[in-house]
């Protein structure tokens, strides 16, 4: 069992090294082939071993394996070793599962691309890094997998990269989430300073009795890592790529910057909660940020016109809500929203990819329309995500995460209920921006002519993640519904539980007032955008609301800050220094040797009766010596 | 011989201020003559007689000769002995003679201060130089004969009729022009160029 | 017999500084020529009379060195006058300036 | 004596190159590639004899070879090689292999002269590695400048002459004021000992003033601080880099720059522990402000050969903070700094020579999505762009990781600036790989993929860098030893204390 850990990781590397030394020879079934089989059976394996997993618990609820030893110097030691225990297992799943479908999905939807074994050679290669990512058991081979999967991030945005705006997005993309990056390094060597050790297991044993409790060495640690989560997470304020990130295709904007990539930091939180539970600072900074993040991104996605921006701050505001669970200590909570998010999102990218698709790579939202009925198995998935993103009650799974994470911000440990208030104003939004994709994508006139309708390899991964969507929540009921807990037992193998606080309303109060507050929140969309658009017009007409709308359609103007604040006086510092002052140094030295040989070089003017006249003066002088010295 | 040392140094710096200041080359090389024949009277009063023998026969006999025959080749008269004219001016001699005259007051300053009064007058004779010269300085000798020889050579060598030679580094430098792109200004290489003289 | 040594190297020196005086306003390369030889002869006339001093034919010696050095150096100096003469046409040190420093060239590197 | 017959076969090689020449210019190639391979398979069958297991015990040396050369002044020939003169062999025989045949068809003029200069400054360049006699040593110090000059001066770009004076100027100032040093510290261990040595291991002991050791010591840091180079001494780098042909290039970002490196950990540190812990801290500044101002230049440039050779001066800061943490960790990794940078750094340099011959130009503005056409390279390209930013499993980011791991337990402010330097890398190497490869194509004749023999080369590169992103152990072990045995002459522990101080 354990020697099989290696083959999830190593089958979609060998299907990158084939494509990419091989794949300009290949044809495309081949490399369709290799591309999306490889995932799928690494998908395969990790069901037989989450099989095994969940029947027999391995000793120490982890499976694990040495490959090689990867560097050893005096005291600090780190391997090529992988570690699959509970919360690796569930991201080892969404990973190759939902990998696995986007691949088959995308064996269609990039069909007519020029550059198709780079793609999957690509997106083999980001599969592979992001399981290392979750399956190392020492933070350096993680941070490997981070690098890679950036890497592949940046590669897959630009994969376009013939568009100069494609190559920026990804620059951006590689650049923000480098500054999360480089915080999260200095953390781990303050870390390793404090520890003498980056192996996982052993920093979970040793942390506790090495730190205080919120003293400043762990908190320093928390918040580095935490940077470090907030970067690839696209957390305020590290959040600005993402929305940009889009320019990559559809399948890539899903695997990697809904389902798994983006949710790397939530993993990086939860597999280093002994230290993050250390420092309380940490935790609830970790909540705010996710708290304020999941309104900020909530509001911009209220604004946006491109369908995938929409989805896009969609995201950011999603994965705020796990940050949100996992700054106040509900981390299965959190993880279970990361779970089921990852379908939704996954659908609603591929979905949104089959729309730009057949409408003839039309983004904005405003000239779609009328597609229920042309496009009904698109319509129904896209329906059923919207469903699990808005939360609608009980029939989503989007409800089941949520609605935990929702009562936990008041009534777990760090929670208070000025989280729970943001978090439902965040619900109100996201139940209102869905419905308003939905009406205007689907419903209405038609706008632009529909081209070729998706195919069976697009489809019928969309109708998994659509089932997907709605059953996923099920194995997890909120306590005084159902007394289900399948998810939160297995994560809680590795996850401590979540404690609640003494003295908080009884939770079937906030579980109406999540249901009634995301009905209301569909309720407005559909009054605003369907029943009644008289309202809408009037608001275009007052110039606040307008001056709102695009602030909020600017992503809160965290972008043209960034630029006035960094880009521009880095861009400067550059350019005045161009040609290196340090060069100015140099240059006068041979300047100045320069004029030092023109003045004197009047004395070496041919002339004999000259040069006579230097020896005679030597002469006299060299006397004068004698006859006064 | 105090008479005859003093006349005859009067003599030799009477000549030699009447060589550096004729304008024709024969009249100096004349008063040179006369010049090379007091110092040998010097040598004399000095008790020196072989080398003011020397003195008479190479100096005012086979060089000034030398230089006399070369004169007349290059048939150096009245049109040297115009330019030598226009150029002798004060602000020429001026200068170059009152730093000439400070040298020789510092001479002169040096030598009286470490003046040690009178010495006695003992006569060498040349068989006492012979011995000298064959006996201790004999490696000298045979250097000198280095010398001569290679004065010789260089005299006919210099001497002959020739083109204009370029050094080999300088042609070399020329056929890599032609391979590479050159940076320097095509004027450069002009100037490196060989002007073949034609007499 | 006694003699003053100081007088025999004043004239020395009187001849050598009148030598100098020749070589430096003096124009034709001729008449350097006939210059240098003076201070050579003037510099064979201290030998002489510092052998003279010491009674030793040490001095004497030098001189005769001198004299075959005047003699070489008189030799390969006309050879270069009469070839100089050839190719440049003139015996004017002022005119024959070729070792100059000729800075322009290589303010390039 | 197998170390003298490595020198010995790369002088021959030079000088049948030359001779050959004349008659045939096809063999001259192969008589180069020749000498260099069987020098690559003499150090490599030293790593075989003693590589596997680490020697231990503080006389690291794998080979010894001592002999008389001008008794009298106590000069000898004493070369030996412990684990990291090695690795530095390894890759010295390694890139000049690869120099060899990336000029392959790149140098048409002197063909015969071209090869002796690149052999003899790879025996030059060997031999600083090896030597042990410092007067040896800075024998071979002199030997690699000169052929380099003329490496520059005459197969390089359109303004070469500006560049290798200024190389050889700025060089020749640092080799003089060690050679000083040299012969101060001669004299004065010589008046200790009672017997005149230029002997490493003879002047190792030499006890002196402060005052009198940190005049010594600055003259051996100066020259190889120059040769790094440190930032108030980097500027003969770009213009050295960016003028000199691509093999030039290879050698000077490959090996040239480690010779500087070498130096400071064999010389500087063992022969002066005390004063050097004295200048540590401004080291570490001055490296650090040369992470970060490298990495700016670079960000700025527009010619390609010289924004890699600024990303040069930034790479090489790390080995200055790493060398002056005194860390055994962080030793490690400029040693493998060292290897890492000379395969990533020269692998684009080769590149930007195959790009400059087929499009005549070093500006990056007028380059432009060339991954169209030539998609293998473009993505070697891609692989050491990722390998100069420091990405992992490629062989930086573990040398970069283990300086900034290493050191942090010495300087933590320091630490912290240099980490942002890998901000910055990704700044510079994105916009790279942005201007030539990414982008609208601008030209619109097809360019040649990689031929070959550019396969080979690359392949050979790529190989290396991932090994040792990925089992960078070998060479470690290698290291260690020497590292270990360092340790007890050089007081580490000197700033061990430190570890304690938590951040403000």
């Amino acid at each position: 069992m354990n020697n099989l850990l290696a083959l999830i990781p190593a089958l979609p590397l060998a299907g990158f090294l084939i494509l990419s030394l091989t794949g300009r020879h290949l044809p495309k079934s081949i490399i369709a082939g290799i591309g999306a089989g490889s995932v799928s059976a690494a998908a395969l394996i990790t069901i037989f071993i989450g099989m095994q997993f969940l029947q027999s618990p391995p000793t120490g609820n982890a499976y694990t394996q040495t490959l090689w030893q990867w560097m050893q110097t005096e005291n600090f030691s780190a391997g090529i070793d992988l570690r699959m225990d509970a919360l690796t297992l569930v991201f080892v799943f969404i990973i190759t599962f939902v990998g696995a479908l986007i691949h088959i999905y995308s064996t269609a939807f990039m069909r007519h691309d020029r550059d198709y074994a780079r793609f999957f050679a690509s997106m083999n290669l980001f599969v592979c890094s992001m399981l290392l990512l979750v399956m190392a058991d020492n933070l350096v081979l993680m941070y490997l997998g981070w690098e890679g999967v950036g890497l592949c991030s940046f590669l897959l945005i630009g994969f376009w990269y013939e568009t100069p705006a494609n190559v920026a997005a990804a620059n951006k993309a590689f650049y923000i989430t480098r500054i999360g990056d480089t915080a999260m390094a200095i953390g781990l060597f303050l870390l390793f300073r404090e520890l003498g050790t980056l192996n996982i297991p052993e920093i979970m044993t040793q942390a506790p009795a090495h730190f205080q409790p919120g003293a400043s060495n762990v908190t320093w640690i928390a918040l580095l890592l935490l940077a470090g989560g907030m970067g690839k997470s696209a957390q305020l304020p590290l959040q600005t790529w993402l929305p940009d990130a889009m320019a990559g295709p559809s399948p890539v904007s899903a695997l990697i910057h809904a389902a798994t990539m983006v949710t790397a930091g939530v993993y990086l939180i939860a597999r280093m909660h002994v230290v993050f539970q250390l420092s309380p600072v940490a935790m609830a900074a970790t909540a705010a940020i996710g708290a304020i993040t999941l309104f900020v991104a909530g509001c911009s996605a209220m604004a946006q016109t491109d369908i995938k921006r929409i989805l896009a701050y969609s995201t950011i505001s999603q994965i705020g809500y796990m940050f949100l669970a996992l700054g106040v200590g509900a981390w299965s909570a959190g993880i279970f929203h990361f779970f089921t998010h990852a379908f939704f999102k996954a659908l609603l990218f591929l979905a949104a990819g089959a729309v730009i698709e057949s409408l003839h790579h039309e983004h904005n939202i405003f000239r779609m329309g009328g597609l229920k009925d042309r496009m009904p198995v698109v319509f129904w998935t896209f329906l059923a995500g919207a469903a699990a993103l808005a939360a609608l009650p009980l029939i989503s799974a989007g409800f089941y995460s949520k609605d935990q994470i929702l009562w936990y911000a008041w009534s777990a440990q760090n929670g208070n209920p000025m989280l729970w208030l943001v978090a439902i104003a965040g619900a109100l939004i996201t139940a209102f921006y869905t419905t308003r994709l939905m009406i205007v994508v689907f419903w209405g006139d038609m706008k632009t002519h529909i081209g070729e309708r998706p195919g069976k390899a697009m489809t019928i991964p969309l109708m998994i993640l659509a089932v997907l969507s709605i059953v996923a929540g099920f194995i997890e009921w909120p306590h005084n519904l159902v007394h289900l807990s399948l998810f939160s037992d297995l994560v809680q193998r590795y996850l401590p539980e979540t404690l609640l606080q003494e003295g908080h309303p009884p939770e079937i109060i906030f579980q109406l007032v999540a249901a009634a507050v995301t009905l209301l929140g569909v309720y407005a969309g559909y009054v605003l955008y369907y029943k009644n658009t008289s309202i809408l017009e009037q608001w275009k007409a007052s110039p606040a609301m307008l001056s709102l709308r695009n602030f909020f359609y600017k992503g809160w103007g965290f972008d043209d800050l960034y630029d006035t604040v960094f880009v521009r006086p880095f861009y400067f510092l550059t350019r005045i220094n161009k040609s290196d002052v340090f060069d100015l140094l140099n240059k006068g030295i041979a300047t100045t040797s320069q004029r030092l040989n023109e003045w004197f070089s009047f004395s070496q003017n041919g002339s004999l009766r000259w040069y006579v006249v230097g020896v005679l003066i030597g002469i006299i002088f060299v006397l004068g010596l004698q006859i006064w010295g | 011989m105090n008479v005859l040392f003093y006349l005859s140094s009067a003599i030799a710096i009477a000549a030699t201020i009447m060589v550096i200041t004729r304008y024709k080359p024969i009249h100096a090389l004349l008063y040179l003559v006369v010049s090379f024949m007091a110092v040998a009277m010097i040598f004399l009063s000095l008790g020196a007689p072989f080398v003011a023998v020397l003195e008479i026969i190479l100096y005012a006999g086979a060089i000034i000769v030398l230089m006399i025959f070369v004169v007349m080749m290059l048939n150096l008269g009245s049109e040297t002995a115009q330019q030598e004219k226009e150029w002798l001016l004060p602000k020429v001699w001026l200068g170059p003679s009152i730093l000439s005259l400070v040298l020789l007051g510092e001479i002169i300053y040096l030598l009286l201060r470490s003046g040690t009064g009178n010495a006695s007058f003992i006569f060498i004779d040349s068989k006492k130089v012979a011995l000298s010269l064959y006996g201790e300085y004999i490696i000298a000798v045979e250097l000198t004969g280095f010398l001569l020889m290679a004065g010789i050579v260089g005299a006919a060598h210099i001497g002959k009729h020739k083109k204009k030679h370029l050094h080999r580094f300088l042609q070399e430098e020329e056929v890599s022009t032609k391979i590479e792109v050159r940076s320097t200004k095509p004027e450069d290489e002009k100037q490196t160029k060989p002007v073949a003289y034609k007499p | 017999m006694p003699f003053n040594p100081q007088a025999v190297l004043i004239v020395a020196a009187i001849l050598f500084v009148l030598g100098l005086v020749g070589v430096l306003t003096r124009k034709n390369i001729i008449f350097i020529l006939v210059s240098v030889e003076i201070m050579l002869n003037a510099a064979g006339l201290a030998f002489v009379a510092a052998g003279a001093r010491w009674g030793q034919p040490d001095g004497q010696v030098m001189f005769l060195f001198i004299l075959a050095m005047a003699a070489s150096e008189v030799s390969v100096g006309l050879a270069l006058v009469m070839q100089t003469h050839r190719q440049h046409k003139t015996l004017d040190v002022q005119e024959l300036r070729e070792l100059r420093d000729k800075t322009e060239e290589y303010s390039s590197i | 004596m197998i170390l003298a017959w490595m020198i010995i076969i790369l002088m021959a090689g030079g000088l049948i190159c030359w001779l050959l020449a004349r008659w045939n210019k096809e063999v001259v190639k192969w008589v180069a590639l020749l000498a260099v391979l069987l020098d690559l398979i003499l150090a490599c069958s030293i790593w075989w004899q003693h590589g596997g297991v680490p020697t231990s015990g503080a006389n690291a040396w794998l080979i010894d070879y001592k002999a008389a050369w001008v008794p009298t002044y106590g000069i000898s020939f004493h070369m030996a090689a412990d684990g990291l003169s090695l690795v530095m062999l390894l890759l010295t025989y390694f890139l000049g292999t690869l120099s060899v045949l990336c000029s392959w068809n790149e140098v048409k003029g002197r063909i015969g002269f071209y090869y002796f200069n690149l052999l003899f400054t790879l025996t030059g360049i060997s031999g600083v590695f090896v030597a042990l006699d410092l007067f040896l040593f800075y024998f071979f110090w002199e030997v690699m400048l000169v052929p380099m000059f003329f490496l520059i001066a005459i197969w390089g770009d359109s303004n070469r002459r500006y560049a290798a004076y200024k190389f050889f100027i700025f060089t020749q100032a640092g080799g003089l004021l060690m050679l000083i040093s040299i012969l101060a510290l001669y004299f004065i261990a010589s008046a200790q000992n009672g017997a005149f040595s230029f002997d490493y291991t003879d002047l190792l002991g030499t006890t002196m003033q402060a005052s009198t050791a940190r005049w010594i010591m600055l003259g051996f840091l100066l020259a190889f601080v120059i040769k790094l180079p440190m930032v108030p001494f980097h500027n003969w780098l770009p213009d050295a880099h960016s003028e000199a042909p691509t093999a030039g290039s290879l050698i000077l970002a490959g090996l040239l720059l480690k010779t500087g490196a070498y130096g400071i950990i064999r010389f500087v540190l063992p022969l002066f522990p005390q004063v050097t812990a004295d200048v540590a801290w401004w080291a570490m500044l001055l490296g650090v402000v040369g992470i970060i101002y490298g990495a700016l230049l670079a960000f700025a440039q527009t010619d390609i050969k010289r924004l890699i050779a600024y990303t040069s001066v930034s790479h090489m800061g790390f080995v200055l903070v790493g060398i002056f943490a005194f860390r055994e960790m962080a030793m490690q990794g400029v040693v493998m700094q060292m290897v890492t940078h000379g395969i990533s750094t020269g692998a684009l340099f080769v590149l930007a020579g195959m790009l400059k011959e087929r499009l005549h130009t070093r500006d990056i503005g007028r380059m432009g999505g060339l991954w169209t056409s030539m998609p293998a390279m473009g993505g070697v390209a891609m692989l050491f762009t990722m390998a100069s930013l420091g990405l992992p499993f490629l062989g930086n980011f573990i040398a970069e990781f283990l300086i900034l791991m290493g050191s942090f337990g010495s300087n933590v402010v320091i630490t912290v600036l240099a980490t942002l330097g890998l901000v910055f890398s990704a700044l510079y190497s994105l916009r790279l790989l942005q201007k030539v490869f990414l982008g609208q194509p601008s030209s619109h004749i097809s360019l040649p993929d990689l031929s070959m023999r550019e396969m080979l080369i690359m392949a050979s590169l790529t190989i290396a860098i991932v090994l040792l992103g990925l089992y960078p152990q070998p060479v470690m072990n290698l290291v260690s030893p020497v590292i270990k045995g360092m340790e007890k002459s050089v007081s580490f522990e000197m700033n061990n204390h430190q570890s304690v101080i938590s951040i403000p």
